[in-house]
């Protein structure tokens, strides 16, 4: 079907996470109708999968209550989840946008009761935990998911498995004939809130990601850490589930690197510098981590951070980009290269070992609008032409690779970016 | 399938009675049982080899690289070069590339040729003859005229460093290619695809001149050959094939290893598997024999 | 006294690939992934550093450039793209006709048998090429070099890949003089450029 | 206004029905809870279910609506009632999801969801639907103070966005820093050469825009007011005071350049050692000509040394110094190289650096730099000397010796120093000594008041609070203009250390929430993050005391005192987080729908087992931003706790008053447990001294317990993360068996 909803008033902002709520917010609270689109079944993206912040060490989670409390009482913003941009026409001030809205297969009557997920057995990679674990094919996406309402994985509609799920639940919630819709709508304003994603490890061959068990994403450490994650906080070895005590930081996993990434993602090194003391949190004094770096980029006062870690008796720092990685018979990868400082050669056995992968927009693979001006690494410049003709922004990690704290400033500017068009607009039509 | 046509360039160590004859003689059956017609660059020149460098140079080396492009071009028109030794394809794709890249170069190149009233226009497209086999006929092709299977036999599949890098089989990793083992395994044999030293360099380049050297990569070579359960080591250069072959011996002697692993050519084993004799195989040109390939080429 | 950029020109101008040297990062992958790394007195991301140091006789007199086996691995995995292998190479070549080269490098030597071998008629004599190496330091040790080796020489011989014939000829090019002019004229070319003195 | 009409709603869903007896709630909610309108619904939630209750408001006038279903923070949108007041009762996260299912609990399952339903009641009959702040400021004109290029952009970007825009500058041009650079660094791809500034057109777009106006030469002589109210005296050099009126401000007062002169063992002082304002100075000089030094020499060498005066700890520990990074001086420092290269290729050009910071597209530019021949050496210089031949001392740090350069100029990449104002807690001494009589602070004070930017009159202080290092920067991550003066946000290198292309995104940042600020304002709505929050703090002057603790510790500096020293409040500077509430001894301070009764009065409902019982009863006092989602979250995991708490949700620790605990301990609570948000530097509280306040003010109830005859354990303070779902539920547990352990409250039974 196909409904036609705001006006050339609106601003649509793409993407819901931290950046693209905060662009959302920030022009609701200036009295803004704004639609916030999102692809995944719930609001938070990535920062909702991280365990803590640098530098504060708080929880991603914190910000994210605040958030959607800001956000469920405030009626200007309209959230579509599971809902993607399919085109968009027109120019600034006057765009129609096509929006495919996948089926969740949960009406609003949604309780978050949780019957369904306890009716049905079949599992899926829990897309929430980078595929180190599963989760039951009727899930909610994680504790604070909002809408808090539950995702029924299409793999099991029209099996008896989606039947279950639906005679689970008392207030008829459960809509196994849902379709895909399209929904057209006008807006005079968009911001690519789009975020990033990790760059693909495996195709960092001399690391070897694909085939030792051992080395793992920096991401996919985030969840080892998290008590909400598949271990429950503890850091274990993924080949024998023993726990790591002896972890290495390799920087620059994909970024600074002409055969990857060329561009350095910026919150590698701090997120590594956090990590070191997850460490810490978990192992004591008798965990040791070992960063091996080429330039430690803890920018402004982030550098209090890199004090505080270089004066950590169980954090040591190598300059050297790790030349490969192989694996002993215990499975244990050892790190093969040069501290370029003085020239010394090592070689040297970890139990883990955390690529901190480089971040790559997630807009490489979703077709942006031709009219949007990309760097050469594919993040948000812009629009081509004029600026005074720029009805569209990058917001957050979408137009550079940002930390959250700098994606959140990113986001606020483009709401009033936005809202400047929003407000010539007004003008013209007035006139 | 058509007859397909390609300039071979076979190089120094591929002549009859050197260090290579065998990876020549096998090749020849290969390409015999591939409906392949391979014509020899006339009055070919080597490629001058990586190691040429010291006193070669820059431009002598891509020089007389153009001399066989040229001579390509002349006699074999619209073919393409296909070598089968890794310096040679990796020398001269090297010197195209490079000639391809600039002006400058290919000007004082032809310069050069012109001493010998010859001229190269560009664009020859240089290849191994691994490129050829997987790109042109892929592994259901290679599987084709197969009569015998490899079946029983543990291989390690070396691919060494020059046919690896810097360009590589497309699709293929430069950490971990796997074409080797997947052509073993087309062939029935079984692909130990955990052997770890698939790319380490053979340090073929100081054989010579730093024995030690090169002979400690030689021993991690067969050792973890061995390690892996393998029974023969199986690779696309001769150099590799020579060095870890020839040596095995030297080493045993100084260092009292038992080293006894063969080490053979993909196009041996493809001769086999395509029922040719041991000796249209040129297993008789093995230092260390494989006697399980010759049983089954006896069979 | 140090980071004049003069030796870094000289390089930039008379090297192969030389202007790549500026490019490097000092990340150290280079030195990590060469097979023969523990053999090298100066790691090449070292010696880059040290041409923009400018220390000319240090790294021209050194020896490390003659470790490079040719392998390739520095190449494919240098986030900064610089050619490394061909660097090192034109650093040695740079170093051997200039004369700073170290006397008696083995690898400097076979190289240069390696390369007249080739040149003399067109393809590469095994034999000769073998022979010749071990009777570079002289008859006497080349006699116990040759013996040391000759179980590999009988075997070659025996699988029929070495033929002892060669030592009278052997293969070679029907056009060696137009061949041989060939390498001469590139040979010129690139001296004028490179400023070498024949 | 018509009369109130209390009704309560309960939701036998989500098996609430079937584990609880709905019957008896309804009673409860009718009898004690006194509500008029009483129902009961097996799927509240649903667009039915929720018509009802519409329905109610509509034609049975119910002005004020209990919901006894799941927690406040689920089915927000089902539930949303704007034109009554609302209360929830927790039944289904808060009780039939954490206590342990069978019939053995059903008993305790029971009591508790009927204690929950008698607050919820008791909650409902102390609120008032808040109205929204009667005293509305419509002021909605932005000042910008700073008319530099944060300034600039801020402003210019309000006023497009259609709101008029007032600029003071202190320096007779506009520009600021950017008036002193040659050029800048590429803010977009292809990030390989310096860019022109971008100054001149910026200030053409200023001049010639019709909202913007400008005054030259000022400052800011006094800032009094609050958010849509501020009035401002604008003072000239000249000694003439203009006054403005605005809405909300926007601070992009910049930076001064560490004073090069404070670092002899870096040759500064000395001949043809710069700074990077100098070498800037000498670039537009040259004006893309040939760079010559200030005795007129041609620079044919040149050594940039990084981190001059900076990372004082970082990896390298002087502790001298700046010890923070300035972020830009890297990119600066290849652009200024350059400068020399693109002008002659051949002059040798050399950063030393420790850690070379380019993030981002940074790369590409440092490239640029590479393919320029500009040389880079990871140094620790030990020492320079300046004069006609310089010379610069390191270590080598790749090549690992000690070695020296010859240059004709050296450059020392120093660092950014915040221009901020007055640091208040320095301030806040002064005033105390001046208020003792001290003549030497009074005069000290007249000396801060002139370095102070803002001038604020407010009881707190003249300026924004500095969080570290003397930048005016919020301490949150998620919210990084979270500021401490609400309706003022600082922008640009004041907030932080940043170069241009991040001082302007950040300044058109500030922009917005100035406009939101004056946005809220207008409707009488509080700021984040209690965004649209209408209750606002009422006060009882005639039962106030003057104590001052409101006025000492609002977190936003929202109260002011009168001659007489009565309390001021300020609404539009308030945050609503009811410290100042928590802070009051005599209970004069409230808010229409949380106040002392609120809360008092569901503690006070609470029906109490006698102390034969064996069923203590713990209250909790939880914070609703971390300590109540993770109870929350902790009911969503079906995590069992003990079904003797009784758990209140408030607005921050900081609002808890000390009645609350008398009362509860009166009433015969035998514990009370206090869950907040993480104290101390890296604090996590929203309302930054709440649970701090909370943990002292507890610490001060001592003697209150021993008069009762009561064990201190009886009262706790907890620091809860938002993770902690699985932590409460220890909490919770322990502390209960702790009071298990030392027995029932004996005051049970004498209330």
């Amino acid at each position: 079907m196909t409904a036609s909803i705001a006006t050339s008033q609106a601003i649509l902002v793409v993407g819901g996470g931290i950046s693209g709520m905060t662009a959302a917010l920030e022009a609701a609270e200036c009295g803004k109708q704004v639609i916030l689109a999102e692809k995944t079944p719930t609001l938070g993206g990535r920062t909702a999968l991280l365990y803590r912040y640098f530098p504060k060490m708080c929880h991603p989670t914190c910000g994210l209550e605040i958030n959607l409390r800001r956000l469920k009482g405030n009626r200007k913003v309209r959230t579509m989840t599971m809902t993607e941009v399919l085109a968009v026409s027109g120019r600034r001030g006057d765009y129609t946008v096509t929006l495919k809205v996948s089926p969740r297969y949960v009406t609003e009557n949604c309780t978050g009761c949780g019957d369904c997920a306890s009716a049905v057995s079949a599992e899926i990679d829990n897309p929430y935990e980078y595929g180190l674990a599963k989760t039951r094919a009727a899930y909610l996406p994680h504790a604070m998911a909002y809408p808090q309402r539950y995702v029924i994985d299409p793999s099991i509609v029209g099996t008896p498995e989606g039947e279950k799920a639906k005679a689970a639940c008392k207030v008829g919630a459960v809509d196994l004939e849902m379709k895909e819709e399209t929904v057209e709508i006008k807006v005079g304003a968009v911001i690519w809130a789009t975020g990033w994603k990790p760059y693909d490890a495996a195709k960092i061959q001399p690391y070897g990601y694909d085939r030792y068990a051992n080395v793992i994403t920096s991401l996919e450490f985030e969840r080892l850490a998290d008590p909400h994650g598949p271990t429950g906080g503890k850091i274990l070895r993924p080949s024998d589930g023993k726990p790591a005590k002896n972890i290495a930081f390799i920087q620059c996993a994909g970024s600074r690197d002409e055969n990857h990434l060329r561009h350095c993602s910026r919150i590698c090194c701090m997120a590594s510098l956090k990590q070191t003391q997850y460490v810490r949190e978990s192992c004591g004094d008798g965990g040791k981590s070992t960063v091996y770096y080429i330039d430690i980029r803890a920018i402004d006062r982030l550098e209090d951070f890199y004090a505080m870690v270089w004066n950590d008796p169980t954090v040591s720092f190598i300059k050297s980009k790790v030349a490969e990685i192989t694996e002993d018979k215990d499975a244990n990868p050892v790190l093969h290269g040069v501290d370029t400082e003085g020239y010394h050669r090592y070689a040297t056995t970890h139990d883990l070992v955390v690529l901190a992968v480089g971040m790559e927009p997630e807009a490489n693979g979703i077709r942006l609008p031709d009219d949007m001006l990309l760097d050469s690494s594919g993040f948000i410049e812009g629009c081509k032409g004029a600026i005074e003709d720029e009805g569209m922004f990058g917001a957050g990690a979408a137009s550079s690779p940002l930390d959250v704290n700098r994606s959140v400033q990113s986001a606020t500017a483009a709401a009033l970016r936005a809202i400047k068009v929003i407000h010539k607009t007004a003008r013209t039509e007035k006139v | 399938m058509a007859k397909k046509e390609y300039a071979f360039y076979p190089g120094c160590s591929s002549q009859l009675k050197a260090s290579a004859s065998n990876y020549l003689v096998s090749t020849k059956a290969m390409c015999k049982a591939l409906d392949v017609k391979l014509t020899e660059i006339p009055d070919w020149n080597c490629c001058g080899a990586s190691i040429g460098y010291c006193e070669g140079g820059e431009l002598p080396r891509h020089a007389i690289n153009a001399r066989n492009f040229a001579q390509a071009e002349t006699h074999l028109p619209g073919q393409d070069i296909v070598a089968t030794c890794a310096a040679c394809w990796l020398g001269a794709r090297e010197s195209k590339e490079r000639l391809d890249g600039s002006a400058q170069l290919m000007k004082e190149t032809n310069e050069a040729l012109a001493a010998a009233g010859l001229h190269y226009s560009g664009g020859a497209n240089v290849r191994h003859m691994v490129e050829v086999l997987i790109e042109d006929f892929g592994y259901d092709g290679l599987k084709q005229p197969m009569k015998k299977s490899l079946e029983g036999i543990k291989f390690a599949g070396y691919v060494g460093c020059q046919t690896n890098r810097p360009f590589g089989i497309v699709g293929e990793s430069f950490e971990n290619p796997l074409y080797l083992d997947k052509m073993v395994e087309t062939f029935g044999g079984e692909a130990l695809t955990t052997y770890d030293q698939k790319v380490t360099c053979c340090g073929g380049a100081l054989a010579f001149s730093e024995p030690d050297k090169s002979q400690k990569q030689i021993r991690d070579i067969v050792e973890s050959a061995y390690d892996a359960g393998a029974e023969m080591i199986v690779t696309p250069c001769p150099l590799c094939q020579a060095n870890v072959e020839v040596y095995q011996s030297e080493i045993n002697k100084k260092q009292g290893t038992k080293f006894n692993m063969p080490v053979l050519y993909y196009s041996q084993l493809m001769t086999i598997a395509y029922g040719g004799t041991a000796k249209d195989a040129g297993l008789d040109g093995q230092l260390i024999r494989a006697e399980k390939l010759e049983k089954i080429a006896g069979k | 006294m140090s980071y004049q950029n003069n030796f870094l020109k000289e390089v930039e101008e008379r090297v192969e690939e030389g202007h790549m040297v500026k490019m490097c990062m000092q990340c150290g992958v280079c030195a990590g992934s060469c097979p023969f790394g523990p053999d090298w007195e100066h790691s090449p991301q070292k010696i880059f550093m040290m041409i923009r140091a400018g220390k000319r006789e240090e790294v021209l007199g050194s020896d490390s450039m003659f470790m490079c086996t040719s392998c390739y691995n520095c190449i494919v995995r240098c986030p900064r793209e610089l050619p490394i292998t061909h660097i090192m190479h034109g650093l040695a070549n740079y170093a051997h006709r200039i004369g700073m080269a170290p006397k008696g490098q083995p690898t400097r030597v076979f190289a240069t048998m390696f390369w007249n071998n080739l040149t003399k008629k067109g393809r590469v004599n095994e034999l000769t090429l073998t022979l010749g190496l071990y009777f570079k330091d002289g008859l006497v040790s080349g006699i116990k070099t040759a013996f040391g080796m000759q179980s590999i020489g009988l075997g070659m011989l025996l699988a029929k890949r070495l033929n002892p014939m060669e030592i009278f000829g052997g293969h070679g090019l029907k056009d060696l003089k137009g061949f041989h002019a060939i390498v001469a004229k590139a040979k010129e070319i690139e001296d004028r450029k490179k400023g070498f003195t024949a | 206004m018509a009369d109130n009409k209390f009704a309560a709603y309960i939701c036998s869903g989500c098996g609430l029905g079937d584990k609880l007896d709905i019957k008896t709630l309804e009673k409860i909610a009718q009898k004690e809870g006194k509500m008029q309108v009483v129902k009961s619904h097996p799927f509240l939630c649903n667009a039915e279910g929720v018509q009802t209750i519409n329905d109610d408001i509509a034609n049975e006038a119910v002005t004020h609506v209990c919901i006894a279903a799941c927690s406040r923070r689920a089915k927000t949108e089902a539930f949303h009632f704007p034109t009554v007041a609302m209360s929830r009762a927790n039944l289904r996260e808060g009780v039939l999801w954490i206590v342990a299912a069978g019939e053995a609990h059903d008993e305790v399952r029971q009591e508790m969801a009927n204690d929950y339903v008698r607050m919820g009641c008791a909650e409902l009959k102390k609120m008032k639907l808040p109205a929204g702040n009667p005293d509305k400021a419509q002021n909605k004109r932005i000042l910008v103070v700073g008319g530099g290029m944060s300034g600039l952009t801020a402003a210019l970007d309000a006023a497009d966005a259609g709101y008029e825009t007032v600029i003071v500058e202190k320096q007779g041009q506009l520009g600021g820093w950017a008036t002193k650079l040659w050029k800048r660094v590429p803010f977009k791809a292809p990030y390989a050469e310096p860019q022109d500034t971008g100054l001149a057109a910026l200030v053409a777009k200023i001049a010639a825009h019709p909202l913007i106006k400008v005054h030259l030469n000022s400052s800011l002589a006094e800032t009094a007011g609050a958010p849509g109210r501020f009035t401002v005296k604008i003072a000239q050099e000249s000694g003439a005071v203009t006054d403005e009126t605005v809405g909300a401000i926007v601070q992009a007062t910049g930076f001064t350049g560490y004073d090069i002169a404070k670092l002899p063992e870096l040759g500064g002082g000395q001949a043809n050692v710069v700074d990077q304002a100098g070498l800037e100075a000498l670039a537009i000089a040259a004006n893309g000509g040939a760079i010559k030094r200030a005795d007129g020499k041609e620079v044919k060498a040149v050594v940039f040394v990084q981190c001059a005066g900076q990372r004082g700890h970082g990896g390298n520990g002087s502790g001298q110094h700046l010890e923070y990074c300035s972020g830009h001086c890297c990119a600066t420092s290849i652009k200024q190289a350059m400068y020399f290269k693109d002008q002659n290729p051949d002059i040798d050009t050399v950063v030393m650096y420790s850690d070379l910071r380019v993030p981002g597209m940074g790369e590409d530019f440092y490239r640029s730099a590479q393919e320029k021949g500009v040389i880079f050496t990871k140094a620790k210089v030990t020492a320079v000397s300046g004069g006609d031949a310089c010379k610069v001392g390191f270590k080598d740090l790749i090549l690992d010796e000690d070695s020296s350069i010859d240059a004709d100029l050296v450059v020392l990449a120093t660092g950014q120093v915040p221009s901020a104002g007055v640091e208040l807690d320095a301030w806040t001494e002064l005033t105390a000594a001046a208020d003792g009589g001290s003549d030497e602070a009074k005069q000290k004070i007249v000396v801060m008041n002139k370095a102070s930017v803002l001038n604020l009159t407010y009881r707190q202080g003249p300026d924004l609070p500095q969080f570290k290092y003397g930048f005016a920067d919020s301490h949150f991550i998620c919210f990084p203009y979270e500021t401490r003066r609400t309706g003022i946000y600082a922008a640009g290198p004041v907030r932080r250390p940043m170069d241009i292309l991040q001082a302007t995104e950040d300044a058109t940042g500030a922009a917005l929430k100035a406009i939101q600020a004056v946005e809220n304002a207008s409707l009488g709505r509080a700021a984040h993050p209690r965004s649209g929050d209408l209750s606002y703090p009422l006060v009882r002057l005639e039962g106030c005391t003057q104590c001052k603790r409101c006025t000492v510790e609002c977190p936003f500096g929202a109260i002011d005192e009168d001659e007489k020293r009565f309390p001021v409040f300020n609404e539009q500077r308030c945050r609503r987080c009811g410290t100042c509430m928590g802070a009051c001894p005599v209970r004069v301070i409230s808010f229409d729908n949380y106040s002392v009764d609120t809360v008092g009065s569901q503690i006070k409902a609470v029906d109490m087992p006698d102390e034969f019982s064996e069923r203590p009863r713990i209250l909790i006092l939880a914070c609703e931003n971390d300590a109540y989602p993770a109870l929350d979250m902790a009911g969503l995991s079906r995590t069992v706790y003990s079904a003797f708490v009784r758990i209140i949700p408030v607005r921050c620790l900081g609002s808890v008053n000390t009645i609350w605990i008398t009362d509860a301990l009166n009433s015969g609570f035998d514990g009370v447990m206090m869950m907040g948000c993480k104290k101390g530097d890296d604090y996590q509280c929203h309302f930054v001294k709440g649970s701090e306040l909370a943990h002292y003010r507890m610490s001060k109830i001592g003697d209150t317990l021993t008069q009762l005859g009561l064990e201190p354990e009886r009262v706790v303070t907890q620091e809860v993360a938002i993770t902690d779902n699985q932590r409460v539920v220890t909490l919770i547990n322990d502390y209960v068996a702790q009071i298990n352990e030392l027995g029932m409250s004996p005051m049970k039974g004498f209330n």
